[in-house]
This record gives structure tokens, C-alpha cells and sequence, in this order.
């Protein structure tokens, strides 16, 4: 079975064979097939089985509207579920497999189900399967998810990258057939930016398939001729390959280019480019696509589009038949069997359902008009049809016109409606576009060659105009309009059997009129109630049917009944695509600490801070696990000192005459009168009075602040502070940009914070306590000059500072704290180590600002400031914020000092049922504090104030622990304070 | 989306972080009496209105400013772009 | 003498790769301070900017490079520029010299750290960066001397047109590896 | 007539002529005891709890659409009881309760699977957020399971545990949670309400209420007058637009929310799994389409369509967890018009109106709550009180500031 069904001519090129398996069958095609050609060639009918019945499928179509062609494109990880032949390009070694069957595709198991059809009609599934209950889970479920889908993942990483890109232009057009090429050619000429995208590996669309002329030319070799024009121009680009899916708001398309899906290998490269394309206009010129007409058994492989049948025959040199018999509703049905016999295939008979036509001379070929084909036979291809009158006619390929629709989808994606033309018995574009387009052509439901061209370079002109070019209108090619007519024929009513409208969903016409009858009467319901139209083509060629049929069950008119819209994409689109680079590692970028390096040389385990990369602790031999190391960094930074990054904290300079009264404005407490030279703490709420952020702001100034904010927050705080400045308090002088990147900040924390910084800090600078107390800071050198700002501030409870120099001496700075340490035995500590000494302390953190508690909850209230009004104060007084009961931020300790305590637990008091009802609170924060040697707890907890002393059960039954904890005050460690100020 | 920035041009709003009504530029007065009222309505009452809508978007990715896009929430269709700031000090707000 | 002495770092080790159609190299030595003209004081600040520097004020969007080419004013917001002084690899001294020049008229902050810069330039440097820049960067559009803050590849990115074929780009230093990782993946994917 | 698989085995003999219409298409009558604004999900579900468990008949629910054309139809089919807060979560768990009964009690198929669903989280402090929610669903009665990564290797192979941005510690199983049919639930709902005597009207809208000295007395819609003792309105997506013709302004904005589909695919995934460090859930349909979604649109829209930058954020969030899925397509995408409520959760509540009644602002939570949300809104149409698990899920909440705010984003709606 070498290419048997290969016939002479066509654009493919026969000097480039090529070799491919299907189901492992070594077959043989040339390159410009389609894989569906290439099967074809080869004579291979069958490739598929249906979704419901597992029905023997073949090809129905040749372009991306195909319904059972599907297969599985490649092996191993790259083995890619439900390819539609008929626009997969033939490459050498491709190779396919059939899908959706259990056993062999010509002998499937499953198969077995379209026996029972009967009893499988539409939205069966919905009055059954309940009893007994149990079994729906046990055993009709896992059934039903066993025949469910059709193509099979590998479950394998997908081996190929992705890339995305971004495109602009004046005008997009899309598709290259003649529309598509003669507007693409006014507009470049003209001058315009233009963008011209066909999904198809070649351009000229329909003109490639059919036999017409284009002043005197074929029409292939016209659409060669003007992408060649075309191809030479700068501002021109051509896109092969690339589908422009999705028509989004302004103008916006996205289209995917496949780059690499015609070779055996993306040779490293991405595999497909995802291009967002910003159009200024665009003009739609996507065609119009065939519909098929239903009738008994009328799914049988070797039952196909006319249209593609001359696709086969013209553009691929293949005959899909050797006996070959038309059925049509409409005068372009005439021109495949011309085509046919002109390439010396036997045309059995055309069969018109109309009366009273006669098509031209066709060579003594049988024609049989107001014909009605009621039943066809073969079990896995075609091999007769019998008519209404009882005769068979002996054929191998049946080819079926029921009209075109016009290719309306991206004119849908905005809401927009189309509209039924009785004319042209098809629905076209509504007046409502989306914004900037433009529709010409066949997808205009302009079907006509010569109107085609006439109405795309007129259209195109006046694109131009609006964008305030000056048209130079391309000379028209001397073309003609094709006989067109048609009528209404959408299923053969004489049809006693199943007659199919949506043949991968196996949806009848039975179906439709079933779902009718038991009351799914919108168009909607239809769809949803029958699946009609939801399969992988989407009802490309099924829709139209479905509705006609459903219109002509409820006596209305077709525009009546209404359509079910388009929504993206317009053919599917891989997720690793839409995805584009932003996997595995790169699926986010990293921010790195300055001393990241220095981390990395150091034994630093690192975590995931949003997007940032921080040391969590910093492992030394011989220590058995994270909390060996952590106990020890701890330890060691209150018995001396500790060193630890803290460049993640947000930085916002603030600057401006009134930058003193912004903060004033955004932050709970006084800032008028902070001194320079001061730091000072400060809560923010949000409006609505929940606590947001807080952080220390540093005067540097009289007219210069510089705020941190928590991690999490630096990004949103800004945003909040630029709201502040530009929308609340507009005429405030005050400035912000965000430093966080530009300094390098490390906390310097423990008894020998100040020893050691004295070893740094550049002379005369004065480090001792009544110089440089408690909340100072200063702008300072260190090393000989670096610049430096030092502020005396302290998350530990130690005696802390932190130190900032500019970011590119910060891996550089944390080496030298630490060499400058050494002899005081200074640790590096991570965010563990940090995090257990700020409980240790009691101080809030992200666990406890969660954006559900008040200053109130977390015993701040005291910063709430009563002389001046803030962000978020004035909603923060509402009652049931402020009951007597509200929860409160306490320690807790467990009663057995072995206990450990764990976050999200929740409280009950001693002696109540662990029940929702009597859920009093929950555990925020936990650490073992090696200070103390036992586990502590920050939570918040009702009254929590009122409580100390109190033993409550602190249950965890996701856990399965329960333990006993004390109420203590918060500040387990130096409570007092003394420690930081001395 | 395209937002046609007032002083940069079209720029997709992917570059930019959408937050809600232009209400939310008239904070009350805190001093007001009926205050609580006011902030609640401020806080959380919107006109929500399927059609025009003047709302407030920020341009993180770009200028930092904030702007008051007039757009049609049932067509999306853009029909005015003013700062922020603008608008604010056209209300009255001051400092 | 200090006992100890710090060490300068390049956000990317000082990097610079030949790809054939496209150069890519870090900018090590250029000094950036950011310009807030305060409110009421536009006027001002704008006649003592142009007696420092030599420079009117560039619109909104728009870059304007002195004469000798080493100091470039970015106006990226109404209110707000950036000054680039090249051949400057103190970038807090040249900030502090240069506010000390404009003597209060202007709000200045050092933004020589904040930013990581690389040059891009070569005939494909167009077709790499249309892989990850939103901006339309047709001469037509964004000319010489053109300028946009926006974002790629999720990271904020300032750009900026040299000449025909040649762009800065500038990003956050912290994120610099994955911003040169996003550069480097763009040319690779197109040559 | 009663479903069964003996009715579709009798019918299938004999040519399935004898199926009925699932419902009636009546005209409205003039009066009623209470009007249902809204014919999708909670609409249809409270008409059949109002009329079966509470007696009340003379109902009719009017459609502006067809029945289910609002989100019961556009939604991503997830049930769920994993909430925190005890304003939300016995409310949630009754409503699984009901799942788990509906299908015998409403004698339709609606192919509710629980598969259970599995929230993945990446960090300590997250893991700490699902422990608190995980012990807090346990203390209202749900179940709850906490699982390290060793067991989800073990479970999921296929989940990116080596070389992810974020990696998975662990993940928070509730294994009653799952998915439903969706359209099934509002065909189900309609049947079994329509079999009690609701009328359900469709294409019929309210353009207006009638209203008389602060008391709701009935409608007017495009078919004609109709009069009622309480008008309920329960029309999530379009809050906004009906309350304003009865002049409120609502702690409500309406936002699109994308879904999407992928092509039918023999069976990888057991359940319904979200990602923590990104926006993206997905589960697999019974007809084998990956159903996934992730963050919303985040400005103010009634258009039933999204934009690109949702759809690639979502795709990431998709390939960041569960890179085997890159070669599956994305097949069609849809938008839904939420109610999305200043803390993100919804309103089941009278209003200051006489006669009128609120339901709404579920944000993308709509679903799953629909049998609760409709059992709690005829108990409080019929008795005039809350139902006992929807209490705090009343309008006047904001003022009071008693927030039931899962999230903590606080009055920004579109954060919820």
C-alpha cells in the first residue's frame, strides 16, 4: 500500500519523500502533505473512533475544523493527545497513533457501546447511575472516567520550551487566503505596518485547493506571487504556522506561532511562540468552512467535505477515493466533482438534493437531482449509499456539501452576536465588532471570488483612510464570482437510522430532537443537555445543524431560535504554550540578598520569601538537623552577637516640606515631632482598620524620612503611599521612590553588637550609648569611607543595630562583620533564628498582621494616636471590632515544659468541648526557645488580657495532639526592655 | 487592555494594578459628625454601575501615577484617562 | 587605615557576551540619582538642573543626553527623573556631589545600587527583545532617545533607545540573575 | 415521572418517545407568595427548598435568560467545606451535607465525585494558615487532612516536587470535597421545584420593583406586572445592576471570572488540586476535560469574557505545579460575572425594604454553596429569621465591623 491514492499534480513537493508510521505501519509521503493527506495517499481510511459509540472514524475535512481525525503526534514525554491530522504537517519520521479505543483501532472493545445506543441517548447519564447510592463512587463513576477523554497525556514534564513575544502593527489581517493577500498588499503598499498571519504552512487559503483562475493564473501560483511582493517589503509580516486565536480587548489578538511542529525535533529551540499582537486595526479574513448534511450512518470513514475532497485532489495530489460520489445542497458541490473527473477520478454520481437544477457538463456524469441519500454501508470505510428509492450505488468516498458558514469566531469573542443571512443561509458578522476590526471576504459571507477581492481591497482602503494613510489601492486581479446558490437542507428527513450532527460528541439528529422533547429548548441548554458543539472542534462543523434542527422542532425561524457564541481560542492552544517560559524555576524570578554569595559559602540553607531567596540558617558540621543549627545561632547571638541580612525589609525614601505630615497621615502614631536623627516605630492600618504594616521610620532630615516595611509588604505599601500622596492628600510636597535594592542591611544584634560594629565604623563616629542611644540613626562611613547609614534598632531584644551600605558592597560588608566578629565568636543567623528570637520577644509578624486583626487584637492600641486622625482609624472604632471579648496577642507556655506547641492550633477553654462554638482563638506563632528551653507560643486568644495565668487546652486535631498552655505575657524575653537600651 | 496613559501613550494594562471606584478618592472628613456613617459608605457602599465607570488604576509598572479611567464595564470600551492627582485637586482635596 | 576594607561587586560580575548578531554587557560604572522636583518648586528646580547639568528638561517619557554624552536625563513621571552619570563607579559620591550642586532645589535620592544596567546592541538585539518587551520598539515609535518603564518577563524594566540598534535596559538589581537569565534567553530563542 | 435506570432501559426499547418535558414553561400568574428573582443555581435551589422542605408553593422563579444560564452554568464545578471562620464554615459544611444527599433527594444524576480537593502550600507560614483552617474545619465537623510531601509523592508522582520555584512541603486534603456536574444541579433543582408547583418563568425580566411606602410589594418585568408577599432576589453577578431599581447600594463589586477547559484526556488527575504560590486550580471532568481557572479579571465588569494576561497567569500557575500538562490544549475559556463582597463572603439577608430579600455577593464561591445558600434563603423567606448556619451573613455586618474575612485583603473586592 504505497501512496495507491497518490494522483498527479499538486503543491507538494515530490522530490522530498518522506517516511512516517501510523500505528506503527511504515507509510510514505512528500513534504507539503498534511498528515491527513499522507494517510490518505496511503489509502488509510480509518483513523479514529468517536468519543461515545467508538464508531470507525475517518477524515472528514482538511483543515482545523476536523472532528475524528484526531491522533496522537510522537512518543515518549512528547507525545502530544488529540492532534487533528488534516493540519499536522508531514515530517520525516513523524509518527502516529489512533486514539480512543481499548484493543486495536480496526477492532475495539469498546466498540461494544454502540450496541447499547438505545439506551445512551442524550443526558441518559442524568436519570441513572443513583442507586445505590454507594455505587456512583464504586462503580458507575470510575466506569464512566474509564471511557472518558480521548487522548492520553504521558504524564511525563513536556520535553519542548516555550517561548512569548510581543508583536504591534497598524493593520493585522488575518488570513492569507484572497482576501487576506489583496488586502495585505493595498495596506503595504500603502505603507502601513502590516501584520498577515494564516495558520496554514502556506499562504493563499482557499485559492490553494480550488482551480481558480487569477488573471490568468492559477491561484496558487498568484498567492505566490503576492507573498513574494509581499515578503520583500519592511513593513510587512508574514506569519505561517500561526494561528491568531483570541480577539481581546483594543485591539489585542493572541496568536500562536508553531515553530518547530513540522520538524522531527525543535533542535533546542521553542517548540511555539505564543505573540500577543497590539493592532491598531485589524481585518478578519479567516474564510468560511463547510458544513456537512446528516443522514443515516452518514459518519463512516470515507464521508467527507466536498471542499476537502478538492483540497486533497488539488493542493495534495490525492484522490480520496477511487469511486467517488458528490451529494450537495448548493452549486459549489458541482465543482468538486469537475475537479474530480478533471483529475481523472471516477465520479459515480453527483447527487443534488435540489429539484429542477442542472449543473454543467460533467462528462456523462450521473446526475441525480432532489436525490436524498437515507443509508450508507461499510464497516470501517465506505462502501455504498443507498438512496431514497431504494438503489445502492457502489462508492468509496462519499463527498458531502451542505453550505459554508462563514468563519465568524474572533468577530464572537467580544460578545459579539452574529447574524443569520437568509441569502447565503448562514449566520455573518453582527455590526458589533470587536474594537478596530474589520471583516472581508468569505468570513464576511462574501463567497464569491471576484466580490471577495473587490470587498477586502475596499475594506482595506478604508482602514487605511481612518488611520490617516493614503491608500494605493492594489490593481484587482481579473477573477470571476463562482455559482454559489443553495437552499436550506439540513439532514435527510427520509433518514430511519442515527444520522450524525456532531460526529466526535456522537450527537444525532435523534439526539436534538430528544433533548427538545424533554424541555432543553434554548440553544444553550442544547448544547449543554446533548453535548452538541463541546467537543475539541467545538461545533465547527456542527452547530449550524444542530440549531437548524432544533428550530425547525420548535417551528421557528433559525434567527429566532438565536446561536450560541464563540468564545477563544479559536482552535485549541497548548498550556505550555500559554505558559510560555514561566516554568519550573523561572516560573517567577528570583531576588537575591547581597550577601547571597557569601550565604552560599557559608552552609546556608535558603527559603522562599515571596520572591526573594533568604538564608533560613546556616548549618555547621556535625550538626544533626535545622534545629541544632538555629538553637545554636540564637544562643550564640544573645550570649554575643549575631549577624543577619535583613535587605529584604522594604526601604522608601521619603522626601518633601511635608513629608513629616504624610506620615503623620498614613501611620497610626506621631511623626511631626520626631527629632532628626530619631527612628521611630510605626503601625499602619488599612482604611477599613485592620492592621496592615509596620516597620521603623528613620528621620535623616528635616524634609528626609526613610520608612521599611515588612517583606510581604514592600510593594504594596508603596502603591498605598503613592494613593495616599496622589489621590487623598494631593497638594502635600512628598516624594517616594523605593530603595530596597540599592542597600545592603544587616542586623548586628547581641552583647558585642556594639564591639564589633566600633571595629567597622569609621572614627570619630561615637557608638556609645548616651552618642548613639536607643532608636538613633545616622548617616556614617565604615571601612575607610564606604558610605553607611546605622540605625540603633532592635527585632531581638538585644543590643542591636542595623547597618546599611550600598548594595554592592553588601557581600563584601557581611564577610567583613563577620571577620570584624570573630574575635567575639559573631554567628550569622538566618530568618529561623530571627523568627525565634522576635517570639521570644513577642513581637508580631506576618502570622499575626494576617489582615484579620486590629491594633486592639494585637495589644498596639496604644499606638492608635487619640490627638489625630489616620488611615483607617476612624472604621477601626466600629463596635464589633472593640467588644469586650475580642481576641487578644498573648504568650503561651506549655503547662508540660516537654510539650511542643504548634501554629493553628486553636484554644478551648479548660472543661468545654472542642466545637467551633467554643473556639476561643488560635496559636499565630510557635518556636522553641532555646533561651527559655522550652517551646513558647504567640496567639490570640478572646480576653486574652484578662486571662494570664489561665490553662486552656490548646487542641490541634489535624494533628492529632493536644496539649496544655499557660497564658503568659507576650514578651517572654526581657520584658523589660533593658537589654536594647543598653 | 490598552489604557491610554495621559503624558506616556497606549500602554497595555498589564502594566498597571487596578483598584476600584474614583470614590475612593473623597476619604471623608474624620472630623465630620456623622463620620462613621461617611467612612462606611466610603469603605464599603459602591455604585457598581454596569456601564460607565470611573475608576482608579495605578501604574506600578511604569510612572507610578495614579489615574482615573473612564471605562464601560459592559463593553470595556475606554473613553477618558486623567491622573489621579488631577481629579483629586479638581475635588477639592487638598493636604 | 581601616582595618577592614570593602569590596566593590558587579550585580553580574561585570558580564559581557558576544552572541555574533547581539553584544550584551553590563553597565558597571554609571551612577544614578533620582530627581523629585518638589511641589510649587517645578520652576525652579528645572532652571537649576539646566544650569548643572546643561540640560532642559526632557518630556515625560523621553531621555536627554548632554553633549559629551556622560550624563543622561530620564523623565519617567511627571514629577520624578532619573540623572545617569557615566563613567562614575562612586555612585554615592557622584549623588552626593551632584545634590549638593542642585543645593535643595531638588529632592534627590541615590538610585546607583537599585539598578542593575546592561546594554544591548547588534542587529537581532530588535527581534530578542520583542520576546519580552511590551513596548513597540519600531524606530517609528521609539526613536533615539525614547524611553519606557515597563515590565518583562514579570520584572520591571526601564528601557532606553541609544541608537538604531543599541538599548539600555535597567532592573532591579536584587532580581538581576533572572533579568540577564530572560535577556540571554531571548537571544538564544531567536538566533 | 420518577429517573431510573429502568425508566432509561424501558424507554430505550422503545425509541425514547416517552420522556416528558423536564420542566413546565408556564405563563405568570398575578400574584404569588413569593417571587424568586434569578433562575440559576441558588434561585432554583431555594424555590425547591421553599416549596419541598418548607411548604411554601405559590413560588415562581423568574428568568431573565434561560434556567442556569448565569454562573451555575459558567463555574469550575468544586465543592468544598475547607473554610476557617465560624461565619462561613458551618454554613459550607451543611452545604456539603446536602451534596451528599441531593442526587437520591432531587432524583437527578448531577455526578457529584467526591475525589476530594487538595490545597498545596509552599511555605511554613502557609502551612501554619492550613493548619489553623484544617483544625478549624475539624471543630465545625468537617473532615480535614494534613499531608507532607512524602505522601503527596507518594499520591501525585505527577506534581513538579523537584525542581519547582516554590517548592510543595505539603498539602491540606479534604477528601469529601470534589466536583459536580454543574448545568446538572440547576436542571435538577428546576425539575424538582417545578414537580412542587413553582412556575419557573423563563426569558422573563424584572425591570423594576414596586415599591410603596418602604414595602416591596412586586415586579414589573418584560411580562408584565407580578405581585408578591416577598420578592427574593438571588441574581449573583448582577447584583449590583437589580438592586440599584430598588435604589441600594451594595458592599458589592461585580468582576469577571475566567474559566477554561482542555481538550478530553484519558484520566490523570484523582481529584481537584490548587496551587499555593500562584493562581490555578484544576480538576478533570468525567468526560475527561482538565477544568482550571485561577485569579479573576481584577477590574469591575459585566462582560462574560476575560482578557490574556488571566489566562497566561493561569497557564503558569498550571505548568509551575504540574508540567506533564503542557502538551494538553487549552480548548475554550468562558468569563463569569461575580459578586465579588468587600470581605468575600456572601449576603443572605433581608433589606431595609419590606417585603424585599437579599442573596448574593458569593464571589467565585457560588457554587458549592448552592444547595446551603438556597435551603438558608427559604428558611428565611419562609420564617422570616436567619437559618441557624447563616447568621452572620448579613448586610448590616460592615457597619457593625464584624468581618468574615477568610482572606485578610479587607475592603478591596477584588483581592477576595
Amino acid at each position: 500500500m504505497s501512496q495507491s491514492f497518490r494522483i498527479s499534480g499538486g503543491l507538494i513537493d515530490r522530490s522530498s519523500p518522506m517516511h512516517f508510521t501510523f500505528n506503527g505501519k511504515r507509510m510514505e509521503g512528500y513534504a507539503g502533505d498534511t498528515l491527513a493527506s499522507a494517510l490518505l495517499a496511503n489509502g488509510q481510511k480509518l483513523v479514529g473512533r468517536s468519543f461515545k459509540y467508538h464508531r470507525p472514524r475517518g477524515i472528514l475535512s482538511a483543515g482545523p475544523e476536523e472532528p475524528n481525525a484526531l491522533v496522537q503526534l510522537r512518543t515518549g514525554a512528547a507525545q502530544e493527545p488529540n492532534t487533528r491530522a488534516t493540519v499536522a504537517e508531514l515530517f520525516d519520521g513523524l509518527s502516529a497513533t489512533s486514539q480512543n479505543h481499548r484493543g486495536s483501532l480496526e477492532f475495539d472493545l469498546m466498540a461494544i457501546t454502540d450496541l447499547a445506543a438505545p439506551f445512551l441517548s442524550a443526558g441518559f447519564y442524568y436519570k441513572t447511575f443513583m442507586w445505590p447510592k454507594a455505587f456512583w463512587e464504586k462503580l458507575y463513576e470510575p466506569m464512566i472516567r474509564a471511557s472518558a477523554g480521548l487522548g492520553t497525556l504521558s504524564m511525563k514534564e513536556d520535553p519542548d520550551t516555550y517561548d512569548k513575544g510581543f508583536l504591534h502593527c497598524d493593520l493585522l489581517i488575518i488570513g492569507a487566503g484572497p482576501s487576506g493577500l489583496i488586502a495585505a498588499l493595498t495596506a503595504a503598499r500603502s505603507g502601513a505596518r502590516v501584520i498577515l498571519a494564516d495558520e496554514d504552512f502556506r499562504l493563499g487559503g482557499r485559492l490553494n485547493s480550488e482551480t481558480f483562475a487569477l488573471d490568468d493564473m492559477e491561484g496558487g501560483i498568484w498567492a505566490e506571487q503576492v507573498a513574494a511582493e509581499l515578503q520583500s517589503l519592511s513593513n510587512v509580516r508574514i506569519m505561517t504556522r500561526t494561528t491568531v486565536y483570541g480577539a481581546y480587548d483594543h485591539g489585542v489578538f493572541g496568536a500562536l506561532e508553531r515553530v518547530t511542529d513540522h520538524l522531527k525535533s525543535s533542535g533546542g529551540k521553542p517548540r511555539q511562540i505564543l505573540w500577543r499582537i497590539y493592532s491598531k486595526r485589524s481585518l478578519l479574513c479567516a474564510g468560511a468552512t463547510e458544513r456537512p448534511i446528516a443522514f443515516s450512518n452518514n459518519d463512516r470513514p470515507g464521508i467527507m467535505l466536498a471542499g476537502a475532497v478538492r483540497s486533497y485532489v488539488n493542493r495534495f495530489g490525492v484522490a480520496p477515493g477511487k469511486n467517488v460520489t458528490v451529494f450537495t445542497n448548493n452549486d459549489d458541490g458541482w465543482r468538486t466533482a469537475s475537479d474530480l473527473i478533471a483529475k481523472g477520478v471516477t465520479v459515480r454520481a453527483l447527487i443534488d438534493v435540489r429539484d429542477g437544477v442542472s449543473p454543467p457538463d460533467l462528462y456523462g456524469t450521473e446526475v441525480i437531482t432532489g436525490g436524498r441519500i437515507i443509508d450508507t454501508a461499510g464497516r470501517k470505510a465506505l462502501s455504498s449509499i443507498t438512496l431514497k428509492n431504494g438503489r445502492k450505488i457502489t462508492t468509496d468516498c462519499l463527498a458531502v456539501s451542505g453550505g459554508w458558514n462563514p468563519t465568524v469566531h474572533l468577530t464572537c469573542h467580544q460578545r459579539g452576536k452574529p447574524v443569520w443571512n437568509e441569502d447565503i443561509l448562514a449566520f455573518v458578522p453582527s455590526g458589533v465588532l470587536p474594537e478596530g476590526m474589520r471583516v472581508a471576504g468569505a468570513a464576511n459571507g462574501v463567497f464569491g471570488l471576484s466580490s471577495a477581492l473587490q470587498g477586502a481591497s475596499e475594506v482595506t482602503a478604508g482602514i487605511l483612510t481612518d488611520l490617516g494613510m493614503s491608500s494605493k489601492a492594489a490593481a484587482l486581479p481579473v477573477a470571476e464570482d463562482e455559482a454559489q446558490s443553495g437552499i436550506a437542507f439540513w439532514h435527510v428527513k427520509e433518514s430511519k437510522k442515527r444520522a450524525w450532527v456532531d460526529l466526535q460528541n456522537d450527537v444525532t439528529v435523534k439526539d436534538i430532537k430528544l433533548s427538545y422533547q424533554e424541555g432543553f429548548r434554548s440553544v444553550e441548554h442544547l448544547k449543554r443537555y446533548s453535548t452538541l458543539g463541546m467537543a475539541t472542534d467545538q461545533g465547527k462543523t456542527s452547530n449550524i445543524a444542530g440549531l437548524a434542527i432544533l428550530a425547525e422542532c420548535s417551528g421557528k425561524t433559525i434567527s429566532e431560535t438565536g446561536t450560541t457564541i464563540f468564545r477563544p481560542p479559536y482552535t485549541p492552544v497548548p498550556i505550555g504554550a500559554l505558559a510560555g517560559r514561566a516554568r519550573g524555576k523561572d516560573f517567577r524570578p528570583y531576588r537575591l540578598t547581597p550577601s547571597h554569595r557569601w550565604a552560599e559559602a557559608n552552609g546556608a540553607t535558603f527559603v522562599e520569601t515571596g520572591n526573594w531567596m533568604r538564608a533560613q540558617w546556616f548549618a555547621r558540621a556535625g550538626e544533626k538537623g535545622w534545629r541544632d543549627s538555629v538553637d545554636r545561632e540564637v544562643e550564640m547571638t544573645r550570649a554575643s552577637v549575631g549577624i543577619c541580612d535583613v535587605t529584604t525589609l522594604g526601604k522608601i525614601d521619603i522626601q518633601g516640606k511635608d513629608a513629616a505630615e504624610f506620615l503623620n497621615h498614613v501611620y497610626t502614631n506621631a511623626f511631626l515631632k520626631l527629632p532628626v536623627g530619631k527612628v521611630r516605630y510605626g503601625l499602619m492600618l488599612r482604611e477599613d482598620g485592620i492592621a496592615y504594616d509596620d516597620g521603623t521610620t528613620a528621620r535623616l532630615g528635616e524634609n528626609h524620612f526613610v520608612m521599611t516595611t515588612t517583606t510581604a509588604n514592600a510593594v504594596l505599601v508603596f502603591r498605598r503611599l503613592e494613593f495616599a500622596r496622589q489621590c487623598l492628600w494631593p497638594n502635600l510636597d512628598v516624594h517616594l521612590i523605593s530603595t530596597t535594592d540599592g542597600w545592603a542591611q544587616f542586623a548586628v544584634a547581641g552583647p558585642n553588637a556594639r564591639n564589633l560594629l566600633a571595629k567597622v565604623v569609621d572614627a570619630p563616629f561615637d557608638l556609645s550609648n548616651e552618642a548613639f542611644p536607643f532608636m538613633a540613626c545616622a548617616e556614617v562611613s565604615v571601612c575607610g569611607g564606604t558610605p553607611a547609614r546605622l540605625f540603633r534598632i532592635s527585632f531581638s531584644g538585644e543590643l542591636a543595630y542595623e547597618i546599611a551600605v550600598p548594595a554592592k558592597y553588601g557581600n563584601s560588608m557581611m564577610d567583613v562583620l563577620m571577620k570584624a566578629g570573630a574575635e567575639f565568636n559573631a554567628v550569622p543567623y538566618g530568618t529561623e533564628a530571627l523568627g525565634v528570637m522576635r517570639i521570644e520577644k513577642g513581637h508580631a509578624a506576618g502570622n499575626e498582621l494576617n489582615g484579620q486583626t486590629t491594633a486592639l487584637n494585637l495589644g498596639l492600641g496604644g499606638f492608635v494616636s487619640s490627638k489625630k486622625d489616620c488611615i483607617g482609624k476612624t472604621l477601626s472604632q466600629r463596635p464589633e471590632l472593640n467588644l469586650p471579648d475580642a481576641i487578644r496577642l498573648v504568650g503561651f507556655k506549655p503547662v508540660n515544659s516537654s510539650d511542643a506547641l504548634l501554629a493553628g492550633s486553636h484554644f478551648i477553654t479548660k472543661g468545654d468541648a472542642a466545637t467551633m462554638e467554643n473556639d476561643q482563638g488560635w496559636m499565630s506563632s510557635v518556636a522553641y526557645s532555646p533561651t527559655l528551653g522550652h517551646s513558647i507560643g504567640l496567639g490570640f486568644i478572646k480576653r486574652g488580657h484578662e486571662r494570664m495565668g489561665e490553662v486552656v487546652r490548646v487542641v490541634n486535631p489535624a494533628r492529632g495532639v493536644e496539649v496544655e498552655a499557660e497564658i503568659v505575657s507576650p514578651h517572654f524575653y526581657d520584658p523589660e526592655g533593658g537589654l536594647q537600651r543598653g | 487592555m490598552i489604557i491610554n496613559h495621559p503624558l506616556l501613550g497606549p500602554r497595555d494594562a498589564a502594566e498597571f494594578v487596578y483598584l476600584g471606584d474614583e470614590s475612593l478618592i473623597e476619604r471623608p472628613d474624620p472630623n465630620a459628625p456623622d463620620a462613621a456613617d461617611r467612612f462606611y459608605e466610603y469603605g464599603y457602599l459602591r455604585d457598581n454601575p454596569a456601564g460607565e465607570h470611573k475608576e482608579l488604576w495605578y501604574h506600578e509598572q511604569g510612572d507610578r501615577s495614579w489615574l482615573v479611567v473612564t471605562r464601560n464595564t459592559i463593553t470595556h470600551q475606554i473613553t477618558h484617562v486623567e491622573l489621579a492627582r488631577d481629579v483629586a485637586r479638581a475635588k477639592g482635596r487638598d493636604r | 587605615m581601616a582595618e577592614f576594607s570593602l569590596k566593590a561587586d558587579a550585580f553580574l560580575g561585570g558580564f559581557h557576551k558576544d552572541y555574533g548578531t547581539v553584544v550584551v554587557t553590563e553597565v558597571t560604572d554609571r551612577a544614578i540619582a533620582s530627581f523629585a522636583l518638589p511641589l510649587g518648586g517645578e520652576a525652579q528646580a528645572e532652571k537649576t538642573i539646566k544650569s548643572v547639568l546643561k540640560l532642559d528638561l526632557p518630556s515625560v517619557g523621553t531621555a536627554a543626553q548632554s553633549e559629551d554624552g556622560a550624563t543622561t536625563l530620564l523623565r519617567l513621571g511627571k514629577d520624578q527623573l532619573f540623572c545617569l552619570m557615566d563613567k562614575q563607579p562612586d555612585g554615592h559620591g557622584a549623588h552626593r556631589a551632584l545634590s549638593e550642586k542642585l543645593a535643595g532645589t531638588v529632592f534627590t535620592t541615590d538610585q546607583s545600587d537599585v539598578w542593575v544596567s546592561l546594554t544591548i546592541r547588534g542587529p537581532d538585539s530588535l527581534r530578542a527583545l520583542e520576546r519580552i518587551c511590551p513596548i513597540d520598539l519600531h524606530p517609528g515609535s521609539f526613536e533615539v532617545g525614547a524611553l519606557a518603564r515597563t515590565v518583562m518577563e514579570h520584572l520591571g524594566t526601564v528601557i532606553i533607545r541609544n541608537s538604531d540598534d543599541e538599548y539600555t535596559l535597567m532592573s532591579a538589581s536584587s532580581s538581576a540573575k533572572s533579568f540577564l537569565h530572560a535577556i540571554e534567553t531571548s537571544i538564544e530563542n531567536v538566533l | 415521572m420518577r429517573y431510573s435506570g429502568f425508566k432509561v432501559f424501558l424507554e430505550g426499547l422503545t425509541g425514547n418517545r416517552g420522556w416528558k418535558p423536564a420542566w413546565r414553561d408556564p405563563e405568570p400568574k398575578s400574584d404569588y407568595d413569593v417571587i424568586i428573582i434569578g433562575g440559576g443555581g441558588h434561585g432554583l435551589s431555594t424555590a425547591y427548598y421553599l416549596s419541598k422542605v418548607y411548604g411554601v408553593r405559590n413560588v415562581a422563579v423568574l428568568e431573565k435568560g434561560w434556567l442556569g444560564s448565569g454562573n451555575i452554568g459558567r463555574n469550575t464545578t468544586i465543592i468544598r467545606s475547607n473554610y476557617m471562620l465560624p461565619g462561613n464554615e458551618p454554613f459550607y459544611e451543611f452545604s456539603l451535607k446536602l451534596w451528599e444527599g441531593l442526587e437520591q433527594d432531587f432524583n437527578y444524576n448531577a455526578m457529584i465525585s467526591q475525589r476530594s480537593i487538595l490545597n498545596l502550600f509552599h511555605s511554613d507560614p502557609q502551612r501554619d494558615a492550613f493548619v489553623r483552617r484544617a483544625n478549624a474545619m475539624m471543630l465545625a465537623g468537617a473532615d480535614a487532612e494534613l499531608a507532607d510531601e512524602a505522601q503527596l509523592r507518594r499520591e501525585l508522582p505527577f506534581l513538579d516536587f523537584d525542581n519547582a520555584r516554590f517548592p510543595i512541603k505539603g498539602g491540606l486534603f479534604q477528601r469529601r470535597g470534589g466536583t459536580v456536574r454543574h448545568d446538572a444541579v440547576a436542571w435538577g433543582y428546576a425539575r424538582g421545584a417545578d414537580a412542587e408547583g413553582v412556575d419557573i418563568i423563563q426569558n422573563c425580566e424584572v425591570t423594576g420593583f414596586q415599591i410603596e411606602n418602604g414595602i416591596c410589594k412586586g415586579v414589573q418585568t418584560t411580562k408584565g406586572a407580578i405581585n408578591a408577599k416577598k420578592i427574593a432576589v438571588c441574581v449573583a453577578g448582577s447584583s449590583g445592576r437589580v438592586m440599584a431599581m430598588a435604589g441600594m447600594r451594595l458592599p458589592i463589586e461585580s468582576h469577571v471570572l475566567q474559566a477554561f477547559v482542555s481538550e478530553g484526556l484519558k484520566p490523570v488527575l484523582p481529584g481537584v488540586i490548587t496551587f499555593g504560590a500562584g493562581h490555578f486550580y484544576v480538576s478533570q471532568s468525567d468526560k475527561g476535560g482538565l477544568v482550571f481557572g485561577g485569579d479573576i479579571d481584577a477590574y469591575n465588569s459585566y462582560a462574560q469574557r476575560g482578557n490574556l494576561p488571566v489566562v497566561e497567569d493561569v497557564a503558569e500557575g498550571g505548568m509551575a505545579i504540574m508540567p506533564m500538562i503542557g502538551r494538553a490544549r487549552l480548548l475554550r475559556s468562558w468569563g463569569g460575572i461575580m459578586d465579588m463582597s468587600m470581605d468575600g463572603s456572601p449576603f443572605i439577608d433581608k433589606t431595609h425594604i419590606g417585603g424585599l430579600y437579599f442573596n448574593g455577593g458569593w464571589c467565585y464561591g457560588g457554587f458549592k454553596a448552592t444547595p446551603a445558600s438556597g435551603y438558608c434563603y427559604a428558611h428565611l423567606l419562609a420564617k422570616d429569621e436567619p437559618h441557624p448556619v447563616a447568621t452572620e451573613m448579613r448586610l448590616d455586618r460592615f457597619k457593625r465591623g464584624h468581618l468574615i474575612d477568610e482572606k485578610g485583603q479587607g475592603n478591596q473586592p477584588n483581592l477576595h
